[in-house]
């Protein structure tokens, strides 16, 4: 199963050199307008996924995770910031990108039932971006063999079975397989293993992995689940009320994280064996994205909060590392002087 | 060391080692056999309809305007299984070919209702936006405006064709195939299934054929049955209410209305259109309800 | 031959709180029978937590509602054994005494606290149920009671709040609801039908520590359900591991999640993400579904998916082999170390 | 809310607008309906203009509601007669039968439709389904000829037609109300019963129905003060509906019993193509669905507090 061919990547020439970044992400913003007021769902976020890496998006409900997926791909319009994909610039609405940036961005669902059209046949659904791109009938079909051997999946048993005959967990490779087929240059994974028992998430994993370090596919991974992200992503951002808190290299983060939350997010884990510890956030209810609390969103839950706090939103500053957090009493130490210099150099150079 | 026990983690002595017995199983239950009955009996009932018509198109038996005024008002017998009329008309005759004309107008309406009303459902529904806004108020308008009162408004003006009743009541079913089919059609656009589509610049059209369509079309089927019984329906009470079919052309409700003021004497000429109408009805709702059921 | 007896704290000579014994449960719908539960068999003492753990299709949801006792209960002809809550059957009590049963010796927390409340009712009323369905309840007595629960589970401010509807608060505050309103009756034993699974984890964690509070204030017995094996270190004294219907493994938290003695235990263990400790970037996968449920299951259950099945496993039922005082695995290899991995 | 209201007011508006087209819209002119045709073109023109039958729908539309504001229907083009006059002496006959056989018709369906769904495939649930089944098969007009056969024609025990006012005779008023009461309410007394059926049977496999028995609550409590509660959401809906377009179940019972109501106003106003009564009639008829649209709005905030949150989110 593992020398099945993977997704060719569609060459781009003009994209970046491996570790810089592939996808960037300035300034977004999306809004929805209600009778109540404005929820600003996504608040001025800057990110950048490198290309053939996997960035995870982490968060609680309600933090705007799903709605960057969705205005990364044009589904909802932002309202302010840029998006670029290898260097390439994507409109806000999806109806305004050219056919090939629209191909660029593929998504995978949460649910893996109802990702899938219940009356097509699987061999249907995946050939589906092949028939629009107009790939000629037969080579449609050895594409849809590669691709669904790619997932995993058992090709010959799969290929005539309608989305209510097959497991979750098939059905949600299939949801990969269809997106790959669209030779797409980010694939956005949205809450993609949430639904599915412990037993086949792994499987799903794997596949994901496996496409970003062997098929060099770059990955946008929401999760609220830390374990899953570690096993998958190579960086991670935190997210709360739309806004960052953290971003940095998985593993960094994890390790020993630097914004309360993630901490407190990392601390409420509950582990097989290992007893949890105290909680590292207050008894606070999560606020409202209706009235978010002024200054830092996370103050009334957060342990370390003062008065500095409520009157101004901390920016996101380097760490050192490739970390950044927004907090104005980080866990770790700031950046260390000297990277603080030889940032404010570059700045300045 | 481990060891095999008799008993359970929670001390109990049942042996573990055997399977549990199969659990019994229960046969049909005599109500899915009887709706089977009712299901075959239905079908019977449209098939006899149907040759009957089919004879009295073809054939010069069941002439409906035949006049026998020797035996005016005749009992049901073996001549007249339905008996004759004030006039010396048969009854079945008669019944037969109302029966033509209310299967016409149904037909009509089921065209009309139907196929307007769920292109618009499906159209509104998928495409949202002031178009959405705009049917949805002309809807709520047409809906507003008394049904009988279009129907026989259109009717008394425009003459009593079969073409103008049936239109009549397939424009009143608009609205509901119309909301049918765009509630459908909404709940379906939300589906990750369609975002999915979307994303993969699957045209709208495609889309439309492969998504929404499965969805709509069996409720659709399911709704039909019903639009076509009230179709009939509602051919039968306008012939009845004097806004049916021009006087010597045979329709269920006229029938009915000539015969009422007979009813003590020769109730016959009543009750026999009567029950064919509310036979055929009840084998329509049956068959459908039985579709409706397969589809769960 | 040591027999298998429950926590080493509780009284050996208690009655149990409730006692499953060779419970099997089947349903039918058009015509066709699912076997939901085969066989199962186990004790929950007086103030003890017991963990069912399993993922979809393992039946913990029907035993749970099955030992709750109301709802739509299985055809007579499709159940066997017992389910004794205090000594008292729930399978062969009539419809009325399951009722009397429910809210005040057994009551349930459920799994979406969005459903499971209704949304047409203040919450005040929903509270407590459990008492005013039993003995009328003047308006001023019951709003008392209910402010007294909702504080006694951490809801802020109840004075104001019992007016409210239930989607006038958030997730983990309607779960908290949920749980008020489940504890009101005061029962001896407190079903929790993953309690936290539709929460997010700072909030799961808080809804946790309030029903080990609960359960050690009160000295309640507690049955949490749950696909999550991370749940339960600290909180369950003893974890049962579900299977297509079957017990596989039952024993101390400690020993299931640290060393299980089931394949399918282990393997699903082995299968979560962690967050401490090393990294591992490819999860061992386990390939394979449940076996069909339309017929009994001959042999183990998971042995389709298991790959130290031996020729018995697919034909004969495992036996319990016990590991520990309290830990038993229902596993061939288990019975036989020689042929097995398992310790 | 409010857009609501207004998109009420705006359907009113537009049926309106289409009633007083009506004269320019459809062939054949009142004018001779009324006169005949054995008079002078310039007297049919004088009829046309004094009634304003030429005039535009706007206009007359106008024209209709400065009378309204002046309790002024306008008078009946052929009899001369007061349309308001009119409406008094026949619009209560109608409300009477209509209300009572509503109400008739929720109380026969409710209990009967609630013990079904408690038990699925009892042979309540079955007994019920199938009666209400074939009900609905029966066309209002034959179950009243069945009923005037039998009740009338073979047991003699009502009367067949007619209509006493209650002034004037409070039994026989009742025993002509009895058979059209029940031709109108036995037919929707199925409808009700089949949608409250199926919506009770959605509702008691919620999950807090399974929450409020596990707390203890006895069956006929769950479905008095919960099932029936939310159950009613789309019951209201359809009594609203059925409420605002009674008119034409009216007419049809009206005629078979020969009940001096709206109905057989408005059928024989059309015969005679008297605009001013067929204008007045539509636009009540129409009010009457708007405001039973309306009113099943709000209800619907009263029954679900979810709604009225979701509104204003």
């Amino acid at each position: 199963m593992r020398t099945t061919s993977l997704p060719e990547k569609t060459p781009s020439g003009m994209g970046p050199v491996d570790g810089e970044a592939f996808v960037t992400i300035r300034g977004m913003e999306v809004q929805f307008r209600g009778p109540k007021g404005t929820v600003h769902a996504v608040d001025g976020i800057d990110l950048d996924i490198r290309k053939g890496s996997v960035l995870a998006l982490v968060g609680e409900s309600g933090s705007g995770k799903s709605t960057i997926a969705k205005a990364l791909v044009g589904l909802v319009a932002r309202s302010g910031g840029t998006v670029s994909v290898g260097g390439v610039e994507q409109a806000p609405e999806r109806r305004n990108r050219p056919r090939q940036s629209r191909a660029a961005l593929q998504m995978v669902f949460q649910n893996p039932v109802s990702s899938l059209n219940p009356y097509q046949k699987v061999a249907t659904i995946v050939a589906e971006p092949l028939r629009v791109a107009k790939v000629p009938a037969d080579s449609r079909v050895k594409r849809v063999r590669e691709l669904l051997g790619a997932v995993g999946l058992d090709v010959d048993s799969i290929l005539d079975k309608r989305p209510g005959e097959i497991s979750g967990g098939q059905a949600q490779r299939v949801s990969i397989a269809r997106a790959l087929a669209a030779a797409p240059e980010l694939l956005i994974a949205d809450e993609s293993v949430s639904a599915l028992d412990v037993s086949v998430q792994a499987t799903v994993l794997n596949v994901l992995r496996r496409l970003s370090v062997e098929g060099g596919l770059s990955m946008l991974f929401i999760s609220h689940d830390l374990g899953v992200v570690r096993t998958v992503s190579d960086d991670i951002a935190v997210l709360h009320l739309g806004q960052l808190c953290e971003v940095g290299p998985s593993e960094a983060v994890l390790a020993a994280p630097a914004h309360p939350y993630t901490a407190a997010l990392r601390a409420a884990v509950p582990e097989p064996g290992i007893p949890l510890g105290e909680a590292k956030h207050t008894d606070a209810e999560p606020p409202s994205p209706l009235s978010p609390p002024s200054g830092c969103s996370f103050r009334e839950r957060c342990l370390y909060a003062t008065a500095v706090c409520a009157e101004l939103r901390p920016a996101l500053t380097e760490l050192g590392g490739g970390r950044r957090v927004a907090c104005h009493h980080p866990l770790i130490p700031a950046a260390h002087d000297t990277a603080h210099e030889a940032h404010a150099k570059e700045n300045s150079a | 060391m481990p060891q095999i026990t008799s008993a359970l983690a929670t001390g109990t002595t049942a042996p573990p080692t055997s399977p549990a017995p199969a659990l019994k199983r229960r046969s049909r239950t005599t109500g899915e056999r009887l709706q089977t009955v009712l299901f075959i009996a239905s079908l019977g009932w449209l098939a006899l309809l149907l040759v009957l018509m089919f004879v009295s198109m073809a054939t010069p038996w069941l002439d409906p305007f035949q006049q026998d005024f020797g035996a005016t008002k005749q009992a049901p017998g073996f001549a007249h299984p339905f008996g004759t009329d004030a006039n010396g008309r048969d009854v079945l005759a008669r019944t037969v070919a109302g029966a033509q004309n209310s299967f016409t107008v149904a037909a009509i309406t089921l065209v009309v209702g139907a196929v307007t009303g769920s292109v618009i459902g499906i159209v509104c529904g998928y495409f949202r936006g002031w178009f959405d806004s705009v049917v949805g108020l002309a809807l709520d308008t047409l809906m507003a405006f008394p049904a009988l009162m279009l129907i026989i408004l259109l009717v008394s003006f425009r003459g009593p064709s079969l073409w103008t009743i049936g239109g009549a009541i397939g424009l009143l079913m608009i609205p509901s195939f119309a909301r049918v089919t765009r509630s459908i059609t909404l709940s379906v656009r939300s589906r990750e299934y369609v975002q999915a589509a979307v994303l993969i610049d699957t045209p709208t059209p495609r889309i439309l054929l492969t998504a929404v369509l499965p969805a709509v079309a069996p409720v659709l089927v399911a709704y039909a049955f019903t639009a076509v019984t009230v179709g009939i329906v509602a051919e039968g009470s306008m012939s009845f209410l004097g806004y049916g079919l021009a006087a010597p052309a045979p329709s269920w409700g006229g029938i009915i209305a000539e015969g009422r003021t007979a009813l003590a004497q020769a109730p016959w000429i009543t009750l026999a259109p009567a029950a064919t109408l509310t036979i055929t009805v009840l084998a329509i709702n049956v068959i459908g309800e039985r579709f409706k059921e397969k589809r769960k | 031959m040591s027999l298998a007896l429950t926590a080493p704290a509780i009284p050996v000579h208690a009655v149990p709180a409730v006692s499953v014994q060779e419970l099997s449960l089947g349903f039918e719908s058009n015509g066709k029978m699912t076997h939901v539960l085969e066989g199962v068999s186990f004790e929950l003492a007086q103030g003890e937590c017991l963990a069912i753990v399993g993922e979809s299709g393992s039946g913990k949801s029907v035993l749970g509602r099955t030992i709750l006792g109301v709802g739509s209960q299985p055809n007579s002809e499709h159940s066997q054994g017992a389910v004794l809550l205090s000594g008292d059957d729930q399978l062969t009590a009539s419809a009325q005494e399951r009722r009397s049963r429910a809210g005040t010796r057994v009551a349930m927390i459920y799994q979406d606290p969005m459903t499971s409340l209704n949304p047409t009712v203040r919450i005040w009323k929903q509270v407590i149920e459990s008492i005013s369905n039993r003995r009328r309840l003047s308006r001023r007595e019951g709003r008392a009671k209910a402010v007294e629960m909702l504080r006694a589970v951490g809801v802020p401010d109840p004075e104001r709040r019992i007016d409210a509807y239930p989607h006038e608060f958030s997730g983990g505050m309607m779960q908290r609801v949920g749980i008020a309103a489940a504890i009101a009756g005061n029962p001896d034993v407190l079903i929790a039908d993953e309690p936290t699974t539709a929460l997010d984890v700072t909030v799961q964690r808080k809804v946790l520590d309030l029903l080990d509070r609960i359960r050690r204030d009160s000295g309640m017995s507690m049955i949490l359900i749950t696909h999550d094996l991370g749940l339960l270190t600290g909180r369950a004294d003893r974890t049962m591991v579900l299977y297509a219907g079957r017990v596989l493994e039952i024993g101390p938290t400690e020993r299931i999640t640290t060393a299980p003695a089931h394949p399918y235990t282990q393997r699903l263990l082995a299968a979560i993400p962690n967050v401490s400790g090393t990294l591992r970037r490819e999860l061992p996968a386990l390939d394979g579904g449940l076996p069909p449920l339309d017929r009994p299951r001959t042999g183990c259950p998971f042995a389709s998916r298991c790959e130290i099945a031996m020729p018995q496993c697919h034909t004969e039922r495992p036996p319990a082999v016990q590991l520990a005082p309290d830990h038993i695995a229902h596993c061939w290899a288990a019975a036989d170390p020689a042929e097995g991995t398992a310790p | 809310m409010v857009r609501r209201a207004g998109r009420a007011l705006c359907v009113l508006f537009l049926v309106a607008l289409a009633t007083m087209s009506l004269p320019l819209l459809l062939p054949g002119s009142a004018a001779v309906a009324v006169l005949g045709t054995n008079v002078s073109a310039a007297e049919l023109a004088a009829f046309t203009s004094m009634h304003h039958l030429d005039a535009n729908p706007l206009e007359r539309l106008w024209m209709w509601v400065t009378g309204v504001l002046h309790g002024d229907l306008g008078t009946s083009i052929v009899s001369g007669a007061s349309v308001a006059g009119e409406l008094q002496a026949r619009l209560p006959i109608t409300v009477e039968l209509v209300v009572l056989s509503q109400l008739l018709a929720i109380l026969l369906a409710i209990p009967v439709a609630l013990r079904a769904a408690w038990r699925p495939g009892s042979l309540l649930d079955r007994l019920s389904a199938g009666l209400s089944f074939v009900l609905l098969s029966i066309p209002g007009f034959v179950l009243g000829l069945a009923l005037i056969f039998l009740f009338a024609v073979q047991l003699r025990i009502l009367p067949a037609t007619g209509w006493v006012g209650f002034a004037q005779d409070p039994v026989g008023h009742v025993q002509h109300l009895i058979l059209p009461v029940l031709t109108l309410s036995l037919g929707e007394a199925a409808v009700y019963l089949r949608a409250l059926r199926a919506n009770a049977g959605e509702i008691l496999v919620e999950n807090y129905i399974h929450a409020a028995r596990s707390r203890g609550m006895a069956p006929g409590r769950i479905l008095r003060t919960r099932v029936l509660r939310s159950a009613s959401l789309p019951l209201v809906t359809i009594v609203g509906i059925n409420i605002g377009a009674s008119f034409g179940g009216a007419l049809i019972v009206e005629t078979l019993f020969a009940i001096p109501g709206i109905g057989r106003l408005l059928s024989s106003s059309i015969a005679v193509r008297d605009y001013p009564v067929i204008e007045s009639l539509a636009i009540i008829a129409a009010l009457a669905v708007v405001v039973a649209t309306v009113a099943v709005d709000l209800s619907y905030r009263i029954i679900d507090p979810r709604i009225s949150h979701a509104a204003n989110n």
